[in-house]
């Protein structure tokens, strides 16, 4: 346990020296829903309708550019090799990694959502649910994704493989997501969706690091 | 007992756990209303919201389809026995459109309480069997069952 | 037998282009995967037989009698 | 007597059982689809709502029972190659690939052009559908994650623990038309009750189904052994096979 | 004792090696040569279980061991020419968490002393992407003597570094074997008074 | 020239070998179109007012990561030192690289683009339009974003700065082609908007391989 | 003649060298030396043009010549740690290329006979990355020796090559030298009949 947490606090020191790379993350985020947002007709009701959808999906694909490189680097460098000489149990440091990159690179944009929520005309319980359900997805999300990570590690044709191998395990993620969402912006309810959401949250964040570590292995060959 | 033992049980505790809450979270989920659709009812108890593009499921009520002069233009009823929405629509009805069967409408709720509908789906059931079997059954006095 | 002509089969009551859609793509796309799953089941052999006759030592037939 | 599961786990006697095997499973399927077909569109009647429309069920059902299925298997071939790591589970798992795939997308196109005529709308974003489409998707990752990796060894793990994460997808979609309200009607044939179908239809459409299962067995055994050749071409069981006429 | 039976190495369509059997006791050093692209590291990333075994066994104290296990993994100490630096941090940054990650903790003095000895201890707060490649070797270096690991791999260890280190690892090699310690290690040049096993007599 | 047809086929060699990663731009467009179509209800008249700003959104973020990764892999592997010591000078080498870059990553994505433009529910000039304007755009994209890759190559926090960089850059190009395809959907012209975009890229597929062979100097020190 | 006149380098708040001359002329060969970390990669890249200078300059036959000019980097041949290999071509595919870039036309049959002395010719259509470590620089070098640039700056070339390909890189370079050419080369061990210049010296 103890170990996992240097590792957790190795990342974050990386984070914090490279804060450029983990916000990129937030920055397509914000690129992306600000340049969907302009690229359309400014109506309120148009933006209203669009919102929680579009937020959803820019948080997706800025997921998808986090995960990319959740292994890359401990890969290139040796690393890797060196962590799975560690006594710490790999799916422990999977956990470690991805909880590090969701704090640095998924909970800014989480953060700031409520803004862009703004953006898009989103009523009042919709802003304070977006964030919400975005905590939970990302988190669903970046760990998932660290399976396809480790999947594609060092492989050709990584990236596209990468979103290939993610999209079936994403869109449900989604789909809940953005749900949620538009249900509390028309007053339909959420409570469903958003329970769905957080078991998601929850097998994923449990059982996707057993499922990388396997991959890991694989990798390393 | 063998620490390492002890570690394994309490993962596959964690693991049961795990799995206990998010059954539980999704079993609660499916309590409440996941829908493709809405019924007339939350429509009519304003549990949905108006201003918003949204799809609601029901029986068309048997003699409430008007067609207009052009033929494009018709206006139903759809209810699911307890409240029924009045509806509007422009364009081409499917096949299986007709009273008393299931039909799925996707549109505005209209201040006036109108609902106009932008697209009509026909939703079917699961029986199939011949137009004599058909007859037959209804002649018995038993309606074939809409979900 | 529920067809009076072969233009009544065809029409299929007036979803003819559905059915036959259906049935078409679904039978000829059966059809290509079995055809190219044949043709590469050849080409395999192909190979492993040309290998074969290259690994073959020539005029050995101490070694053909193995086994 | 006790029984030697292991026994056709073994390349050679594997690839001669196919061989016997997978032509029987071939004639059996065509035997079946042509029955099928007749009773399809010569003795199951018209029905009283759909009229004649309703005959895609033949191919529909199949179909999409079939997708579902091959995924199961392949999920069970995965998980017994990454447990007992014979090469032979491997080797089933990737062949049951292609034709789940093509399965799954015929699940969708004849689905696709049954919804148009009957519900209106080609498509729509109901659960039932939506969790087919992500099958397909789950199929072509597979496929691509094969074909990005050299080797051989990566690969089949890689492709059976990923097989093994999308398997949850499947019971989503079986039971998607009752957890949900799906514009997807709910089952006409199940386990529990008696099948809400006149009983000439539904004997068309198991027929069908059964030519579905033997034409599954038929093109993946086949290509089992087309794998197993590619893969171990060079050992001595594969040369031998082909020692006959390489003179 | 740790030995190796009949482990064989196939690429492609080329056999590398086979039949390859040694014995290691402990207190040993063995010199793995032989010439470029003949299997050395092939055979190594065997032994430490990153690549699988495709023949032939494994073997410690008489025991047969997954090359893949945690128990075998935790008795390795493993040096390629891949230094495991992460760039972004400094020299002390890396070789801290690097120490603490293999499961060892030591305070930064015993560390800065190390370090010392390698000639690397000035460098201590500089970002590791600005250290020469002798610098960045003989960082790894230190960090595997301090990892006090039983079965040292080492692949191609002299690269790059100049005679001072060059000794300075021959003293670390010899101290861990005085020790009790087993090393493997490649190198191209011929080395006197090593066990030599010469890769190509298994090709 | 000839050296630059060197270059130039290894790039597209590069490409053949590993089409997963060129076509990586391909696929992140489709998803991105796709999911976001997926997302909002899916009205026609909601489409086709979107369609035309969705699509170029899309397309200037995936030549956003097509960009990203321009001279990182010569970077890395040694061969950007090797190319700056070959008699080839640099903005040929710029723009050879560049060009294969477009044709492998771009190119894909400005053919399949009518067939969003279906999803979109685009009408028939404005679905021939699309393609034709996205051509010019990614053209232009692309060698702009050149400049940027070879600035930020090998710098920490490099993909934030990449597009903090560039997007004020593309801002013009998304306007004026989302504008063109908007005017051709709604039947109210498109040539002032075309012939401004064709000028975009024009000038800067001459004069972005200077600049970024400025900056790759630089890069290499 | 070639000659550096009061180069030196500041690396953050330490002077690597100063005042640093030297003059290598036709058929030289000149061995810098000096322990990791002591600046030979950092003098080799100025003079390369891949690091500005930071004093001093370089001449060419008397004339004063700009580092980065285009005239000056066609005189150059480099080789470093990297190899410049593209892992996803074939070795054939890298080697053609690469030469081509730099501006050498042969054909194949004279680039397989390069290959086969640096015993890398049945590689030709093995994918790069699958090569060994000592089959990557026998890569770089064979494409150095094909390459017909005056100077080499060769960057510790005999890292990770085994006996065979030491000697063969040997006698390129004599060979280069008694052609008339320039060879620049750090290494760690002694060298005899080479001349030496001992970077520390500059300190
Ligand atoms: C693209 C659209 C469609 C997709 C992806 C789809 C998918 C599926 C799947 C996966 C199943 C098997 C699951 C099960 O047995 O419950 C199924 C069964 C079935 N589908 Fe569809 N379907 C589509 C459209 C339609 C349409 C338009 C109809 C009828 C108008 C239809 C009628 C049926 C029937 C009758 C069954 C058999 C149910 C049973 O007895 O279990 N499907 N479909
Ligand atoms: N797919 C393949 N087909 C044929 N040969 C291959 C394949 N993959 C790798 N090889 C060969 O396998 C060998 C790998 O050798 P390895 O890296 O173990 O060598 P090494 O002894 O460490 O060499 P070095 O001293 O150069 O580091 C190389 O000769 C390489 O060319
Ligand atoms: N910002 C800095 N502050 C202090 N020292 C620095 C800085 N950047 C680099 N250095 C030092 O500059 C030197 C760079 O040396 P260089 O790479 O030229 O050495 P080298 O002689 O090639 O060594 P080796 O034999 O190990 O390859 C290293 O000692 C490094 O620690
Ligand atoms: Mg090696
Ligand atoms: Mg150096």
């Amino acid at each position: 346990m103890t170990l996992a947490l240097v590792l957790f606090k190795r990342e974050c020191a990386l984070v914090l020296r490279k804060p450029g790379d983990a916000l990129s993350a937030l920055f397509f985020f914000v690129l992306c829903a600000t340049l969907f947002a302009l690229s359309i007709n400014p109506e309120p009701q148009l933006l209203r309708a669009l919102g929680p959808g579009a937020l959803w999906v820019c948080a997706l694909l800025s997921s998808l550019i986090v995960v990319g490189e959740l292994f890359e680097g401990d890969w290139r460098d040796g690393t890797l090799e060196q962590l799975l000489l560690s006594p710490l149990p790999l799916p422990a440091m999977v956990a470690a990694k991805a909880l590090a990159r969701w704090l640095g690179s998924a909970l800014p944009l989480v953060l700031v959502s409520p803004l862009l929520g703004l953006q898009f005309e989103l009523s009042g319980s919709a802003l304070l649910l977006l964030p919400l359900t975005l905590a939970l997805g990302t988190l669903a999300l970046v760990f998932v994704g660290s399976i396809g990570a480790a999947l594609t590690l060092g492989l050709r044709s990584g990236s596209m493989l990468l979103s290939l191998l993610l999209l079936p395990l994403y869109i449900p993620v989604l789909i809940f997501g953005a749900l949620a969402v538009a249900g509390a912006q028309s007053g339909s309810g959420f409570e469903a969706e958003l329970s769905i959401l957080a078991a998601l949250c929850l097998l994923s964040v449990f059982f996707a690091p057993f499922a990388s570590a396997a991959c890991l292995e694989l990798a390393c060959e | 007992m063998h620490p390492q033992r002890k570690k394994r049980l309490l993962l596959v505790v964690a693991a049961l756990a795990v799995i206990g809450i998010a059954s539980a979270l999704i079993l609660n989920a499916f309590r409440s209303n996941l829908v493709f659709f809405h019924t007339p009812t939350e429509v009519a108890t304003k549990q949905v919201a108006t201003d918003r593009t949204l799809r609601i499921g029901g029986l068309v009520v048997p003699g409430s389809i008007e067609r207009s002069a052009g033929g494009l233009q018709v206006s139903f009823a759809v209810s699911d026995k307890v409240h029924s929405v009045p509806v509007r629509y422009q364009g081409i009805l499917p096949d299986l459109f007709n009273e008393g069967k299931g039909t799925v409408v996707q549109g505005v709720l209209g201040a006036d309480g109108v609902f106009q509908a932008s697209q009509v789906l026909a939703k079917h059931d699961e029986n199939y069997m011949p137009p004599e079997a058909a007859d037959a059954l209804e002649r018995a006095g038993q309606t074939v069952v809409q979900p | 037998m529920n067809w009076d002509s072969v233009s009544a089969f065809l029409h299929m009551g007036g979803y003819g282009l559905y059915v036959w859609g259906s049935f078409g793509v679904t039978l000829l796309l059966l059809a290509l995967e079995t055809a190219l799953l044949s043709r590469r089941a050849r080409r395999v052999a192909d190979e492993i037989r040309q290998q074969t006759k290259a690994a073959r030592p020539p005029l050995k037939p101490r070694h053909t009698g193995q086994d | 007597m006790k029984i030697n599961w292991f026994y056709f786990s073994s390349p050679p006697r594997f690839y001669a059982l196919a061989g016997r095997l997978s032509p029987l499973f071939f004639a059996l399927a065509l035997l079946l689809t042509t029955l099928g077909l007749y009773l399809g569109f010569f003795v199951a009647p018209t029905d009283f709502q759909q009229g004649e429309g309703y005959r895609i069920i033949f191919v529909h059902v199949p179909v999409s029972w079939m997708s579902m299925f091959i995924y199961l298997v392949i999920a069970f071939w995965s998980a017994m190659g990454l447990v007992m790591k014979t090469r032979i589970s491997m080797v089933m798992a990737q062949a049951l690939v292609p034709t789940g795939a093509l399965f799954t997308f015929l699940s969708l196109w004849t689905g696709a052009l049954w919804g148009k005529p009957m519900w209106g709308a080609w498509w729509v974003w109901d659960a039932r559908l939506t969790s087919e489409l992500i099958l397909l998707f789950l199929y072509l990752a597979l496929m691509a994650l094969r074909a990005a990796i050299d080797d051989e060894r990566r690969a089949d793990r890689a492709c059976a623990l990923f097989a093994l994460v999308g398997v949850v997808n499947v019971p989503v979609i079986y039971f998607s038309v009752k957890w949900w309200n799906t514009l997807h009607q709910g089952a006409s044939v199940s386990l529990t009750r008696a099948p809400s179908m006149a009983s000439t239809m539904l004997f068309g459409m198991l027929v069908m189904a059964l030519a579905a299962w033997a034409y599954t067995i038929a093109t993946s055994l086949k290509r089992a052994r087309t794998l197993l050749l590619e893969r171990e071409g060079d050992s001595e069981w594969a040369r031998r096979q082909f020692a006959g006429d390489a003179r | 004792m740790f030995e190796t039976i009949d482990l064989g190495c196939r690429k492609g369509r080329r056999t590398l090696f086979s039949g390859l059997g040694f014995s290691l006791g402990a207190g040993e050093v063995l010199h793995l040569a032989g010439s470029n692209g003949c299997g050395k590291t092939s055979l190594l990333r065997q032994i430490a279980g990153f690549a699988p075994l495709q023949s032939g066994q494994l073997r410690w104290q008489g025991q047969a061991v997954d090359a893949r296990s945690h128990a075998w993994r935790a008795r390795l100490a493993w040096c390629t020419h891949q230094p495991a630096l992460k760039d972004a941090l400094s020299v002390g940054e890396n070789i801290r968490t690097s120490l603490r990650l293999a499961g060892v903790q030591l305070d930064d003095a015993a560390i800065r002393e190390t370090l010392a000895q390698w000639q690397v201890a000035e460098q201590w707060s500089l970002a590791a992407r600005l250290l020469s490649q002798g610098q960045r070797r003989r960082l790894a270096l230190a960090s595997l003597t301090l990892l006090a690991r039983p079965l040292w791999l080492l692949d191609e260890p002299f690269n790059a570094l100049d005679d001072t280190a060059c000794r300075q690892l021959w003293q670390a090699i010899h101290r861990h074997a005085a020790a009790g310690g087993r090393v493997l290690f490649t190198h191209h040049a011929a080395v006197a008074g090593v066990r030599v096993l010469a890769l190509e007599d298994f090709a």
